[in-house]
């Protein structure tokens, strides 16, 4: 078998990935709405229910919270869940279960129990669907000790992290974007796994380091080339999981190029840019040769229209400016 | 069921005709706008269930409440709004309801006590009772109709909030759209007990599954909530048994949807029951006419307003994000 | 109600006796050391609802889950963990079964099937319905029962969750301890149904409602239950009526009780009942009297064993942080 | 009438504040479990009831989200709820409401609704109540547009922020701390209000500014006591409005003494803390002679035992040793 990479869509990807991991390990079960017969909205589930069969791939009722909850149940005595929300803003309905039981069960029965559960839930703005359905909403899982924090850019990260996530035996909020399920990219043929707290340098670059995850990676990409043309060259590190997070490449690029800019979809105030700034600062302060620029979301619920949809959000011309600030302040 | 009294008021069977007309025409014209282009983000057709927001809220007074859902056209059509904000909304344009911040799913118009139709399934239940308790401790003579869906039933926030009315005995009347489908998932799925009333009755609330295309069994049932309500027996719950007449929303075929059941639906269509009602009450084809005539033209003169409406200013947003810091 | 063969099985009834009074002992002990400073954080006796626990784990079988509340120590007892670990958790102990870390609102014991206290009303019922879930995957025979309480009832989980299990048909049982308070809130003013087992019905649920302090009662309406569930008829929703001989928590005085209701449980208490039922099936004072000696020398050696137990070890709490980062 | 503070506790001055509240204006009222006849659990609304009768002061079934959503629903009314929470732990169970609907609700209607709705909680670790009643979870509602996030310190602070909470017209989450409840302080006899987003110095210092909240202001004034010993002249600034924060007043406090350490009881990853820090590095860059200091909560869930349980939130010493790293790096 050779591992010529295919061209596949993020969607196709992490399908892959769950039909992999449902072969290898039956234990491995999907549920969420409408992900079996309809396979799923943005059809990531597509053909597990015919594979499969319906005790491995279940429809739930509109109960987020219960069906998260047993999620985490079955994952505490011997299953691998991964569990559908269909939008990250539903989450706000799950997050006793996940914080206050998934994240805590292992911990407070002193190491008694373990949950491999996943929850694969998107997020992030959209062609106009409004406050209630584009939230960006990572920093409130960063912030929950005992889960890890996922948030693929591209197909290849996709694939290879929801496979691990599948095998982790701790809690894994997975995190999709619903602007780039349909984005290619090449994916090996063969079987691979990314571990967790690895990040992975987009684009080479020697005067400033952009860090981004998510949708921001292919906007900063396209920046990136722009900045190039004139002469600016940047260094894009997506840490592909916030939790654990790659300290260590961060910083090996911030002492490098000694100029920083962070670029997140979610709003500015109390975002995970803002605690990446603070890490910088404390371990490599004496290399800072200007202010870190955060680039973010504003400070505002997501309106409909989509002219001022965009306006909340960074975009390709906001992350340059942010990056000539860093570089020439 | 249909009382004698609401089957002869011609006036207001006319009135319920031209409400269901004027929610079927709305939608139909705004699924065209939506494949124009006009239209983004998500859109949820009413089509189909309208004789449960007509009938409901031909019943309420101007006083009462409503909450309404992420398929919530024809309840704020209903409760009489006015369309050309509601489309100029749909369109994102200032001079909509929500000026462009909210769209389909977040249209409210607080004048007409519509608190807003909600992007979160089952999370304007809570708010409706909340409303209810408001007017409860202001000793106010107002009722709360919340509608919701066989989907909502199935959440936390149902049990919960229902449980809260009937506690504390609120004017509070929940209204379920039983229209036997979540996206694609069909409520023999979810549930074992179909006759989702029967969870009311299971927490001492009086509760009653109805015929929800039939509008005036709607009007009288509600009716009799709402005295219900005046007399401090609140809350009640209504389960109003429909179906759509297509997709979950305009990008969705709704392929899934039996064949027999959508046709049996499809025959006992809301807008045929209340016109037939109408015509029982002695009403010409031409008064009909007449009618449907003027639902037409409104609905054009609606989009034509939404259509020469500005988009809301960019710098005036902005200015709003930066006070709000 | 109680079924002649579960009446004459002394064997059965000694151990169902010797249960409850372990419980009513370990209770009883604990709040002396509570009273004493040796044990912190909240405590939540269990005292008068023994029969529930003791019924519901003897009719389980050694593969059955069970999960647990913030007023677990009786359920943990039940299920069959070792009291020594269990009082040096509630000391926080090195030695206890959680290592310190979890304390009376999260004792588990995972061996045994225990999923675990829960400090969050109502979060252990969703939890029970994935065990069930798991189980009915692999296609094992095994239970889950899960413990909770009226003050849950009222909160979304309870809805959601059995709702999940009735859908889905999971072996799955629900025990609702009815002491008809949440901390001084009584139950009436909760809810306007008092029969809590009537939700269930709601929901095309088997469910009945009976006496929670007679414990053959409830372990031949909990063997039913089995037996419905192993038969693919699951879930079932037991409500037991029971009530609290004391205050919600050790240093809660519970003045809001009403007398004659505390004075008719105290005197229709659990234990007494339970051990009518053992002298009818013919045992002697004298064996009644060797098994509680033996309850209160397994909890004075538990104690001891406890308090001879070292702290954990704060540098190795600190590199398993460090290791989590 | 003489404006002679007098010295209440923490919780009395709360209990004041609800009861002038409820006296000038009674479309004010609350809602939570426990908190009639019994007076909540820490006493706050005591004899609330017999002032203002079962209509304004109401016990709740345990149904945290739906009565919540109730307060939410009744404040886009007219009326203007208290709701009580009693761990903000259980807050996990609300944020649909909070953070969906009250956050949103005014924004999503284009002006059309306000929504003046308190939610009074507390949060902390104390006495080994373990992991799911020791959570200090502020950042989840600061990154949340939309919400106020209120954290007193001090009696005098609690009375002011409270009542001025209650005449706000948009949502606040007004938390308290288990461990401050019966801490005394002086307080004004006179009618006064607290405006939000005023910090307040609660010790003037020229060598280090120290920005906390909630309780860690009282065990920073300790240390700074001790450290004053040692010639070390703390600057404590209590924001005591997150949301909104006083910026200038930080950034005024930074430019004078170059030197900060943050303390917070929460988390270190994605707490507050960073974000505060993320903006005092971006906004005084140039007058930074250190990195800032954080002290924090360990990235951990809170254990049971006492030991243990300590070593998770900065005490006196871990502060003391802070100080000293930002004075002398
Ligand atoms: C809490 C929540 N979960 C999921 C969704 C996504 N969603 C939107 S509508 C819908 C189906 C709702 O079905 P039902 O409640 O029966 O209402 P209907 O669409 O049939 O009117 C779903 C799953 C949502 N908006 N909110
Ligand atoms: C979700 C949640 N809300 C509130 C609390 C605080 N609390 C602990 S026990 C309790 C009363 C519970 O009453 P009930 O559910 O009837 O159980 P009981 O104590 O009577 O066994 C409350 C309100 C909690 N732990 N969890
Ligand atoms: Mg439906
Ligand atoms: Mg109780």
């Amino acid at each position: 078998m050779s591992n010529e990479p295919r061209t596949l869509m993020y969607r196709e990807a992490l399908n892959e990935a769950l039909m992999e991991e449902m072969r290898r390990d039956d234990t491995v079960f999907v549920m969420g709405e409408g992900i079996a017969e309809r396979g799923g909205s943005y059809k990531v589930t597509a053909g597990l229910l015919a594979e499969f069969g319906e005790k491995r791939v279940i429809d739930t009722p509109l109960a987020e919270a219960s069906f998260t909850g047993a999620g985490i149940g079955a994952a505490l005595t011997g299953m691998r869940p991964v569990v559908e929300l269909l939008f990250i803003d539903f989450a706000l309905l799950t997050l006793d279960q996940v914080i206050n039981q998934a994240a805590k069960l292992k911990f407070m029965t002193g190491g008694q129990g373990n949950v491999p559960f996943v929850m694969r839930t998107q997020g992030g703005t959209g062609n106009g669907v409004a406050a209630q359905h584009s939230q960006s909403l990572e920093a409130i899982f960063y912030h929950a000790p005992g889960l890890n924090v996922v948030m693929p850019s591209c197909p290849h990260d996709a694939k290879g992290l929801l496979k691990t996530a599948v095998r982790h035996n701790d809690p894994v909020i997975f995190i999709e974007h619903k602007l780039l399920y349909m984005n290619e990219g090449p994916v090996p043929t063969d079987d691979y796994l990314i571990p967790f707290g690895q990040g992975d340098i987009k684009r080479r670059g020697s005067d400033v380091t952009l860090i981004a995850w998510s949708n921001m990676i292919p906007r900063s990409l396209t920046a990136a080339d722009k900045l190039a043309a004139e002469g600016i060259n940047v260094e894009v590190v997506d840490p592909r999981t916030l939790v654990p997070l790659d300290k260590e490449l961060i910083l090996d690029s911030v002492r490098r190029t000694e100029h920083v800019v962070i670029v997140q979809e979610a709003v500015r105030r109390g975002g995970v840019a803002s605690d990446i700034a603070s890490i910088i600062q404390a371990e490599a302060f004496d290399y800072l040769d200007a202010p870190i620029e955060i680039v973010a979301g504003l400070n505002t619920q997501i309106p409909f229209n989509l002219t001022l949809e965009a306006a909340c959000v960074p975009q390709e011309d906001d992350i340059i400016a942010a990056v000539k600030r860093a570089v020439y302040a | 069921m249909a009382s004698p009294v609401t089957t002869q008021d011609k006036t207001l069977l006319a009135s319920l005709y031209e409400t269901i007309y004027t929610i079927r025409v709305f939608e139909s014209e705004g699924i065209k706008l939506y494949r124009k282009g006009l239209i983004r983000g998500y859109f949820h057709p009413y089509t189909g269930e309208e004789a449960i927001a007509v009938g409901v809220c031909a019943a309420l007074r101007e006083q009462d409440y409503i909450t309404s859902t992420h398929r919530g056209h024809g309840h704020c059509i209903a409760r009489g709004a006015d369309i050309r904000k509601m489309t100029a909304e749909l369109l994102g344009r200032a001079t909509g309801y929500c000026r462009g911040r909210g769209g389909s799913m977040h249209i409210a118009d607080m004048s007409a006590g519509n608190l807003g139709a909600n992007g979160v399934v089952g999370a304007g239940t809570p708010l409706g009772v909340g409303a209810a308790l408001g007017t409860s401790i202001r000793g106010e003579d107002r009722v709360t109709a919340c509608f919701t869906s066989d989907g909502a039933v199935m959440n936390g926030t149902f049990g919960e909030a229902l449980n809260l009315a009937a506690a504390w005995s609120l004017p509070f009347v929940l209204v379920v759209e039983n229209n036997q489908y979540a996206v694609s998932t069909p409520v023999e799925q979810t549930t074992r007990e179909l006759d989702l009333y029967k969870r009311g009755q299971g927490m001492g609330v009086h509760s009653v599954g109805i015929d929800g295309n039939d509008v005036v069994t709607v009007y009288d049932t509600m009716q009799d909530a709402i005295g219900r309500c005046q007399a401090g027996e609140g809350p009640v719950m209504i389960e109003c048994r429909t179906f759509r007449h297509g997709g979950h929303h305009v990008n969705d075929p709704g392929l899934y949807l039996p064949q027999d059941k959508l046709q049996h639906y499809l025959e006992h269509d809301p807008l045929t029951v209340a016109r037939q009602y109408l015509m029982d009450a002695g009403a010409t084809e031409a008064e009909v006419a007449d009618i449907d005539a003027r639902v037409e033209a409104s609905n054009e003169d609606a989009i034509a307003f939404a259509i020469d409406s500005p988009e809301p200013d960019l710098a005036e947003f902005l200015e709003e994000v930066e006070a709000n810091e």
